[in-house]
Order: C-alpha cells, then sequence, then structure tokens
C-alpha cells in the first residue's frame, strides 16, 4: 500500500515536472510545479518526515503563488494565447538533462546508503526542535539575520517608493534646516538611475 | 478513521446549509430554511457560459479544489477522543497548508475565465490573504505551545484545564480574521466583493456558481470547526457527549463568523494591506508572547 | 428522476434579476432590494431576468443588447417604466414589476447580437488560433495588451483599454468611462457619456449611503455604519461626505472632472470616490460643456 | 502513511463531486455576444490576460522572508515547554530581528499599492 502510494506520488511529481515545460500559460507552469513540490512534500510524509513534507506543500504553495505574480507579471504572452515553446537551447539542455540524471543515478546506484529506519513512536519534530534549540542554535540565529537582510535587500531593490518620495524623483530627505541642503549622503555622480523597464 | 471520515462526509452538507442559513438571516432575507435549497437548484439547472478564450481545465477544477481543501481541512479535526479522520502528527501545518493552498485556488478561479473584474479580485485577493495567513500561523503556534505539539488531537488534550480562547484571548478574533478571508467574507472580501461585481465569480453562472458557493460555505464549516477546536476545547466538555460540544461550539463560531462578515466594513485594499502588517501582525506577535510567558514553568 | 426532484426545489427559488439602471430608476430600484420573490444580482451571469429599470438613451442600445447576451439563457426581459429598445420581453408601466419579472422568468429570449466574434480568427495564423508570433495577431479574437509607461512606479507593464459602462453596478448608472488600468490602478480616463439624470430621490442621503456602504460590505443599518467611516483615510472627501450621508445631510461638495481626478485610483477608490457625490452632480460634472 | 492516504481520498471525491455536479444539465455552446467580459455593456480592446501590473510586489517579497520563518517556529513551538526560558529568548530575539525588517518595510512604503 504504501508502495503504490510511493509510486503514484512519484509519477506525478515527474509527469507535473515534465508538464511545467509543456503548457504555454506562465500560470499553469507555476501550479504545475507547485503540483509536483506537493507530491514530492507527500512522499516526504511516507519517509516519516511529517513535518518536513507539509511544511513543504506549505511554503511551495505560497512561494508559487508569489512567482506566479511575477512571471505573470514580466513574460511576453503570460498566458500562453500564442502557443510558444517554454524551453530554450534544446542540444545543451538535453545534454545537460542527461548527464545529470546519468549522475544522479549513478550516485544513488553507487553510493552505499545508510538503512536506518525511523523506529515506531520517535517524535522527529521534537528531536527538529531540540536541535533548532540547542546544537544548531547559532544557524538558526544567523538565518534570522539573513532573513532580516533578505528583507531590506528586496525592499530596496523592487520597492519604488520610499520614505522620502519616489526612487526615480530622487527620494532626497528634507533640509535639516526649512528649504536647506538635502540632509544625508550626497550621491557622487549625478542622481539615481532607477527607471524600470523591461 | 473510515468511520470518522464518514462522519464528516454526512455531516457537510447539512452544515452547509445551516451555514447558507446564516448567511440569509443576516442579510435578513426571508425563507430562511428552504430558500438556499431552493436557490441553489434554480441555480444548478442553470447553463454555465463559457468565456472567450477561458482556461478551461481550471475553471472547471477550482471550486473543486476550494471543496478538497475544505474537506482536508476539516479531517483533521478531532470528533471526539481519539476520533480523526485524518491521523497525522503535524495537522495544524496540514491546516496552514490547506490555508495557504486557499489563497492559489481563488486566484485560479480568478485568473481562469480570462476577464477583467475575476482578474482584478484574483490580484487583490492575494495581496490580502496572504499577510493574513500569517496572522493564523501565530496564533495557531500559540495554541500548540501548551499541548508541545503539533498535533489537533494533542491541542485538544492540553485544553482540559482552560481552554486556549481564556489564555490567549487575542487569538480567537485574530483567527477570526483568517476566517472571514478564506471564506470570501466581509471585511476581507477582497475577491468576491460588490465593488467588482462579484470579482473572481462575476463570469461564472450555474452549477460552477452554485458550488464556488457550496465550497465556500464548506470551508466556514471547517474554519470554525478548526477554530472551535484550537480555541474553544473541541469536543471538551460536561455532560454532554464529545461530538455534540464539537457541533454547538462550531456553530457558534460559525454565526459570529456571519455576523462579523456582516458587521465590519471593507476597506480599500491598500489600507487593508498596511493594516494587516502594522496593527494585526504585531497583536500576533503580542498574543504568542502572552502565552509564551504563561505557559512557562 | 434526480433533475424532476431538482425543479421542483427550484420553483420555489428566488428569481435572480439584473437591473439595468436608466433615468429616474436609482430609488425604485433600490426598492426592489427587499422584495421577497426575487434577488439584484450584480452580474448579468447570475441572472435569469433582465430588468430595465427607467429610461435608457437610444445611444445605449447596443450596449443593452450585448448586457442581454451575458445572461445565459433560458432569459427574460422586463421593461419598467422604459420603453423598449428592442422587441423583447414585455413591459410595465405601473410600480410593480414583480408580476411582469414572474412571467419573464419562463421566457426565452434569443441574442439580439450577431454571432460573430470581435475580431476574426478561426482557422487564421500559423496555429489556427488566429495569432502571429509570441504577441502578435488576435489569438481567439483579440489581440494582446501591450505595454505603456505607468503612471506611478513606472514599470512599463501591459495597460489594459476598456469601455466600462453604462451598466456596471458599481458605477453610476448610464456612466460610460473609457479607462486605461495597468493592474487595478487607473491610468487614463475620458467620459463617453454622462450618467442618466435621477432627480430629487435619486439624491436622497439615506439612499447615497446605502449604495455607498453597499459598496464597502455592509448593508445600511445606522447604528453600525458609523464605524464604517473609520474605514475610509481619515481626512479624506470619500469619509467627509459619507458622514455627511449619514447624519441625514445633503452633499453639497462637487466633483472636479473625472479625467482629471481619477488617474492615480485604485479601482476601489476611485470606485468609492464616484459613489461619494450626489448624482446630479456627478452628472453635472460630466456633461459635454455646453456652447456657453 | 495513513494520515495522508485519507486527505488524498478526500480530494478525490471532492474533485469527482465538482466535477460531476458541472457535468449536469444541457451544456449549450455559447455564442460570441454571451462569451464577451462583463463591463456593463462596454467592451474591451484586448485579453484580460496581461503582463499584469502587481501593485505590491515588494510585499511578496517580504512576505516569503517571513514565511521562511514560521517554518522556523513550528518545531520551536514543540519543545518551547520543555527548554523554557532560552526558548523564550531565542524566539523573541528571531522575532525582534524580523520586525525590524517589518518597520523597515513600513517606512519605506512597501505595504502601500506601488
Amino acid at each position: 500500500m504504501t508502495d503504490a502510494l510511493f509510486l503514484a506520488l512519484s509519477t506525478l511529481a515527474i509527469w507535473s515536472g515534465w508538464r511545467v515545460f509543456r503548457v504555454d500559460s506562465m500560470v499553469r507552469a507555476s501550479f504545475q510545479l507547485m503540483v509536483s513540490f506537493i507530491a514530492v512534500g507527500l512522499i516526504a510524509v511516507l519517509l516519516a518526515a511529517p513535518y518536513i513534507g507539509i511544511a513543504t506543500i506549505f511554503m511551495m504553495a505560497v512561494e508559487m503563488m508569489v512567482m506566479a505574480l511575477f512571471m505573470v507579471m514580466f513574460m511576453m504572452n503570460p498566458a500562453g494565447l500564442n502557443p510558444m515553446v517554454m524551453v530554450h537551447q534544446h542540444r545543451f539542455s538535453i545534454a545537460a538533462g542527461i548527464i545529470a540524471f546519468a549522475g544522479l543515478t549513478a550516485a544513488v546506484l553507487l553510493s552505499d546508503l545508510p538503512v536506518q529506519r525511523v523506529p515506531e513512536g520517535v517524535d522527529v519534530v521534537r528531536n527538529l526542535g531540540h536541535e533548532l534549540l540547542g546544537p544548531s542554535m547559532l544557524i538558526f540565529e544567523t538565518a534570522g539575520v539573513t532573513l532580516l537582510a533578505t528583507m531590506i535587500g528586496a525592499v530596496v531593490l523592487s520597492a519604488h517608493s520610499g520614505r522620502y518620495g519616489a526612487s526615480d524623483t530622487g527620494s532626497l530627505p528634507p533640509g535639516l534646516t526649512p528649504g536647506g541642503e538635502p540632509a544625508g549622503r550626497k550621491p557622487e555622480n549625478g542622481g539615481h538611475h532607477h527607471h524600470g523597464g523591461h | 478513521m473510515i468511520a470518522a471520515t464518514l462522519i464528516l462526509l454526512l455531516a457537510l452538507p447539512p452544515l452547509v446549509w445551516v451555514a447558507a442559513m446564516f448567511d440569509r438571516i443576516g442579510a435578513g432575507r426571508g425563507t430562511v430554511v428552504m430558500g438556499p435549497l431552493q436557490n441553489g437548484a434554480a441555480l444548478v439547472l442553470r447553463p454555465n457560459t463559457e468565456t472567450e478564450a477561458p482556461d478551461r481545465l481550471n475553471r472547471l477544477l477550482a471550486p473543486g479544489w476550494y471543496l478538497a481543501l475544505a474537506l482536508v481541512g476539516l479531517s483533521v479535526v478531532p470528533l471526539a477522543e481519539d476520533v480523526v479522520a485524518s491521523e497525522i502528527s503535524t495537522g495544524l501545518v496540514l491546516w496552514g497548508a490547506c490555508e495557504a493552498l486557499t489563497v492559489v485556488v481563488v486566484f485560479l478561479h480568478g485568473w481562469s475565465p480570462n476577464a477583467p473584474l475575476p482578474l482584478i479580485g484574483a490580484y487583490r485577493y492575494v495581496a490580502i490573504a496572504l499577510p493574513a495567513m500569517l496572522l493564523s500561523m501565530f496564533v495557531l503556534i500559540g495554541a500548540a505551545l501548551p499541548a508541545q505539539s503539533l498535533s489537533v488531537v494533542e491541542v485538544v488534550e492540553a485544553q482540559r484545564e482552560i481552554w486556549n480562547v481564556i489564555r490567549q484571548p487575542l487569538g480567537l478574533p485574530l483567527f477570526m480574521a483568517l476566517g472571514l478571508a478564506i471564506t470570501l467574507r466581509g471585511p476581507f472580501d477582497y475577491a468576491d466583493g460588490a465593488e467588482l461585481a462579484g470579482g473572481t465569480s462575476a463570469e461564472e453562472s450555474g452549477p460552477a456558481l452554485a458550488l464556488w458557493h457550496f465550497a465556500r460555505a464548506a470551508m466556514l464549516v471547517a474554519f470554525s470547526a478548526m477554530a472551535a477546536t484550537a480555541f474553544l476545547g473541541g469536543y471538551l466538555g460536561p455532560v454532554l457527549p464529545g461530538p455534540a460540544w464539537l457541533l454547538l461550539k462550531t456553530l457558534a463560531v460559525m454565526a459570529a463568523t456571519v455576523a462579523a462578515g456582516r458587521f465590519f466594513v471593507r476597506m480599500p485594499p491598500a489600507r487593508m494591506l498596511t493594516f494587516l502588517w502594522v496593527v494585526l501582525l504585531p497583536l500576533s506577535f503580542a498574543s504568542l508572547a502572552l502565552v509564551g510567558v504563561e505557559v512557562l514553568p | 428522476m434526480a433533475m424532476n426532484w431538482l425543479s421542483a426545489l427550484a420553483r420555489g427559488a428566488e428569481i435572480p434579476v439584473f437591473a439595468v439602471v436608466g433615468a429616474q430608476g436609482l430609488a425604485p430600484v433600490e426598492g426592489l432590494r427587499h422584495r421577497p420573490g426575487l434577488r439584484l444580482v450584480d452580474s448579468p451571469r447570475h441572472a435569469r431576468v433582465l430588468l430595465v429599470a427607467g429610461a435608457v438613451d437610444g445611444a445605449h442600445k447596443t450596449a443593452l443588447e450585448r448586457l442581454h447576451a451575458q445572461i445565459p439563457t433560458p432569459r427574460g426581459t422586463v421593461w419598467w417604466q422604459a420603453a423598449p429598445l428592442f422587441a423583447r420581453g414585455q413591459g410595465v408601466a405601473g410600480d410593480d414589476p414583480l408580476p411582469a419579472i414572474r412571467a419573464a422568468a419562463g421566457a426565452d429570449d434569443p441574442d439580439q447580437r450577431p454571432d460573430v466574434p470581435p475580431h476574426p480568427w478561426q482557422g487564421m495564423g500559423p496555429h489556427g488560433q488566429g495569432g502571429r508570433g509570441m504577441m502578435g495577431g488576435n489569438p481567439y479574437g483579440r489581440p494582446m495588451a501591450m505595454t505603456a509607461d505607468d503612471i506611478r512606479d513606472g514599470l512599463a507593464l501591459d495597460v489594459y483599454n476598456a469601455r466600462f459602462g453604462p451598466f456596471l453596478p458599481m458605477l453610476p448608472p448610464g456612466l460610460v468611462l473609457d479607462l486605461t488600468l495597468q493592474g487595478d490602478v487607473i491610468v487614463s480616463v475620458s467620459v463617453v457619456s454622462p450618467p442618466f439624470e435621477q432627480g430629487m430621490q435619486g439624491d436622497a442621503p439615506d439612499l447615497c449611503a446605502a449604495r455607498m456602504l453597499r459598496l464597502m460590505g455592509i448593508a445600511p443599518r445606522a447604528a453600525r455604519a458609523r464605524g464604517a467611516l473609520l474605514a475610509l483615510p481619515k481626512g479624506s472627501g470619500t469619509r467627509r461626505r459619507l458622514a455627511a450621508w449619514l447624519r441625514g445631510q445633503t452633499v453639497t461638495e462637487r466633483p472636479s472632472p473625472l479625467p482629471e481626478a481619477l488617474p492615480g485610483l485604485e479601482w476601489a477608490e476611485a470606485v468609492l470616490w464616484l459613489a461619494s457625490f450626489l448624482p446630479s452632480h456627478l452628472r453635472a460634472a460630466c456633461m459635454p460643456r455646453q456652447a456657453a | 502513511m495513513t494520515g495522508i492516504a485519507m486527505p488524498l481520498i478526500l480530494v478525490l471525491l471532492a474533485i469527482a463531486f465538482a466535477v460531476a455536479m458541472q457535468r449536469i444539465g444541457a451544456r449549450t455552446d455559447a455564442t460570441w455576444p454571451q462569451r464577451a467580459p462583463f463591463l456593463g455593456g462596454g467592451l474591451p480592446e484586448t485579453h484580460a490576460w496581461q503582463r499584469f501590473h502587481v501593485r505590491y510586489y515588494p510585499m511578496t517579497l517580504l512576505f516569503i522572508a517571513f514565511e521562511m520563518e514560521m517554518m522556523f517556529m513550528y518545531p520551536w513551538a514543540v519543545v518551547y515547554v520543555e527548554t523554557g526560558p532560552v526558548a523564550l529568548a531565542e524566539m523573541g530575539m528571531f522575532l525582534g530581528i524580523l520586525s525590524v525588517g517589518i518597520l523597515y518595510g513600513w517606512r519605506e512604503g512597501v505595504f502601500r499599492w506601488q
């Protein structure tokens, strides 16, 4: 039964992964990828990782949603009303695909994979929590700072609005005295160049 | 497990009916009891009109996915001690995944007809529903703290002494905000609102529309059952059997959600976005901190 | 068997009606909102019967026929205190359209518009869907949107050009706007035709407040409507005008011309802004400048 | 295994029900006027599908970073009571760092429509 479920889910994962490159619509492609990830997440649950598996589904749902927003925003012909080919550089990608597949297969077949069944009744989520609050605490806190850097970077790069007005008009702070020179550091050579255009 | 699933499948249609009755009472319309059935039947018999070059597959499946998510969300709720349809040790996370996928499904529902009003509704909904989901994550983690587990069964058992609604008074109202968002209601109905003439369902007719309303009500049932379980002690209660308590609490949350949906006003979306991040999200932090201090030995 | 049973059940259902509001039609349609036996819906797709309430200018005949076609078949039409613009449905001169609506719920009007796609496409182009290359041609009958500069953040993404109205339920009835949208933000506006005359009744404060509150998702009941003000930005004109209506006062502010006021607003803001003026003032603001 | 089998069965049931429901009733071929998108009698020039100008894109990026962080919180919640004040302090720090991100985003106006 578990084997049947595993086979069905892996077939779904591979099939929807393949469909990502065959559909014309960016929305369909994004959510086909999401379906593929969901199948992988469910396989993880079968592999006694109930937290990581379900969390993968959770994360991928929101991430593919956001990806779909950006794909539709910036891609030509986003809904695939005219048929198109989603893949580029056919020869190179075929070769790369074959090499990657062969390499991974060889790695799986040749390496001596450990066989450690998770004993019944082990609470893996609890172990994960102890790991996060124990030996991996530094990693965990570093992740916090990294995510903060991500947030600030994302805002700096993407937001058009700023504290002192729109970025393409300079976003200069007001002067220290009324009508005075803008406070803060001056841009060294001329104004900004921030004018999105794709 | 199979018994619990069958009970859920049998209980869902009547509960959806009750949800529709609550909606009619809220709207101040007559024929409360038969109205939903009659209107539903009339809608099912109407044709479903195709739009210009739609995404047929997603248009066909979106209401079905919505219903599926409601069912899966409902299936992690324990009906009585040791009676739960989906025995999974990370039920709270599975519920969260259902919330996240709901956003995807509503987006697809608005995307697939290839028409302007549904499309605007879909995009606005994503803007509001994504941060609304964060609220529910924080308050549900608050519910998981005393249980020391992500299993919904444990969350109920940890409420034997004191319900989470007392331990975490901000939790239920904040969770309700998410409930309004995933059931497309009132102040959080950015998908199907009147200023878009029905938004994502503006182009739907006949059985597809009936099904969308059905799934929406089913999601309300699932949300109410989850809220009753996470904050009001689920099946716990004196005298009456467990399932009866769960049913009563679910109905109470359902009525409160319908009432909240008719009481609060929908802000323009950009204002709501700021409100969510700047007011409600810090409130949910505070709620988590409160329960964190409370459960420390 | 199941079908018969469903039809028997459906016989008691409320008739979903899409109301097209013509001149002097705003107040009568508002009066229908709580009538048992029918339900006013926001989209023709949800309707069974098209109710034309009040006179509609012959200039809007094509628009009305298009709307009529968007009601799924079978469909019926009722002309309530309105001269029929096409020879379908039943006219009602009196105050109560309900009997005629009931009769129309059994009717089956054919389309009034010819069955041709917006642009010919079948069998055209290399794939037969009417398109050329990535973005060209008329795939499935319409071209694709093209990019243009934006007025807010400068991202040159696609613009959506369309004619909105005259019978969009969230806009003042009769108002036809040619809008250019980027996302849900209005980039440019031109007024094609002004809203219909609604008379004194249309300017009643409670009616205006009810219209605005409905757009914000609540039913107009005075006790709770006060809270609605908090949803609007402090100091904004929309908030000020809604507050006046809720106090039962008449709004005296007049709108600035739409092509100047609407660009830069989000859809929800623009809709609320339009709903926050008296119909008569809005009409005056949209009238073409008479050769004075 | 049983934990995910039941949700999968429910999904299949719901989809089957939804598809069957939508097959009820006569499906007539819609004419072109019937198919036109609803604009209150008006018509669009182009398809609605377009490079849609999402007005809240910086918010979605902030949101993704936040969502990542939520995934650390679930295991944390499970061991919170066992670990005690250390867990409180650690998560307080973590959330504090992320709150700086929200404050920064707010100041830069990313929670508005761009």
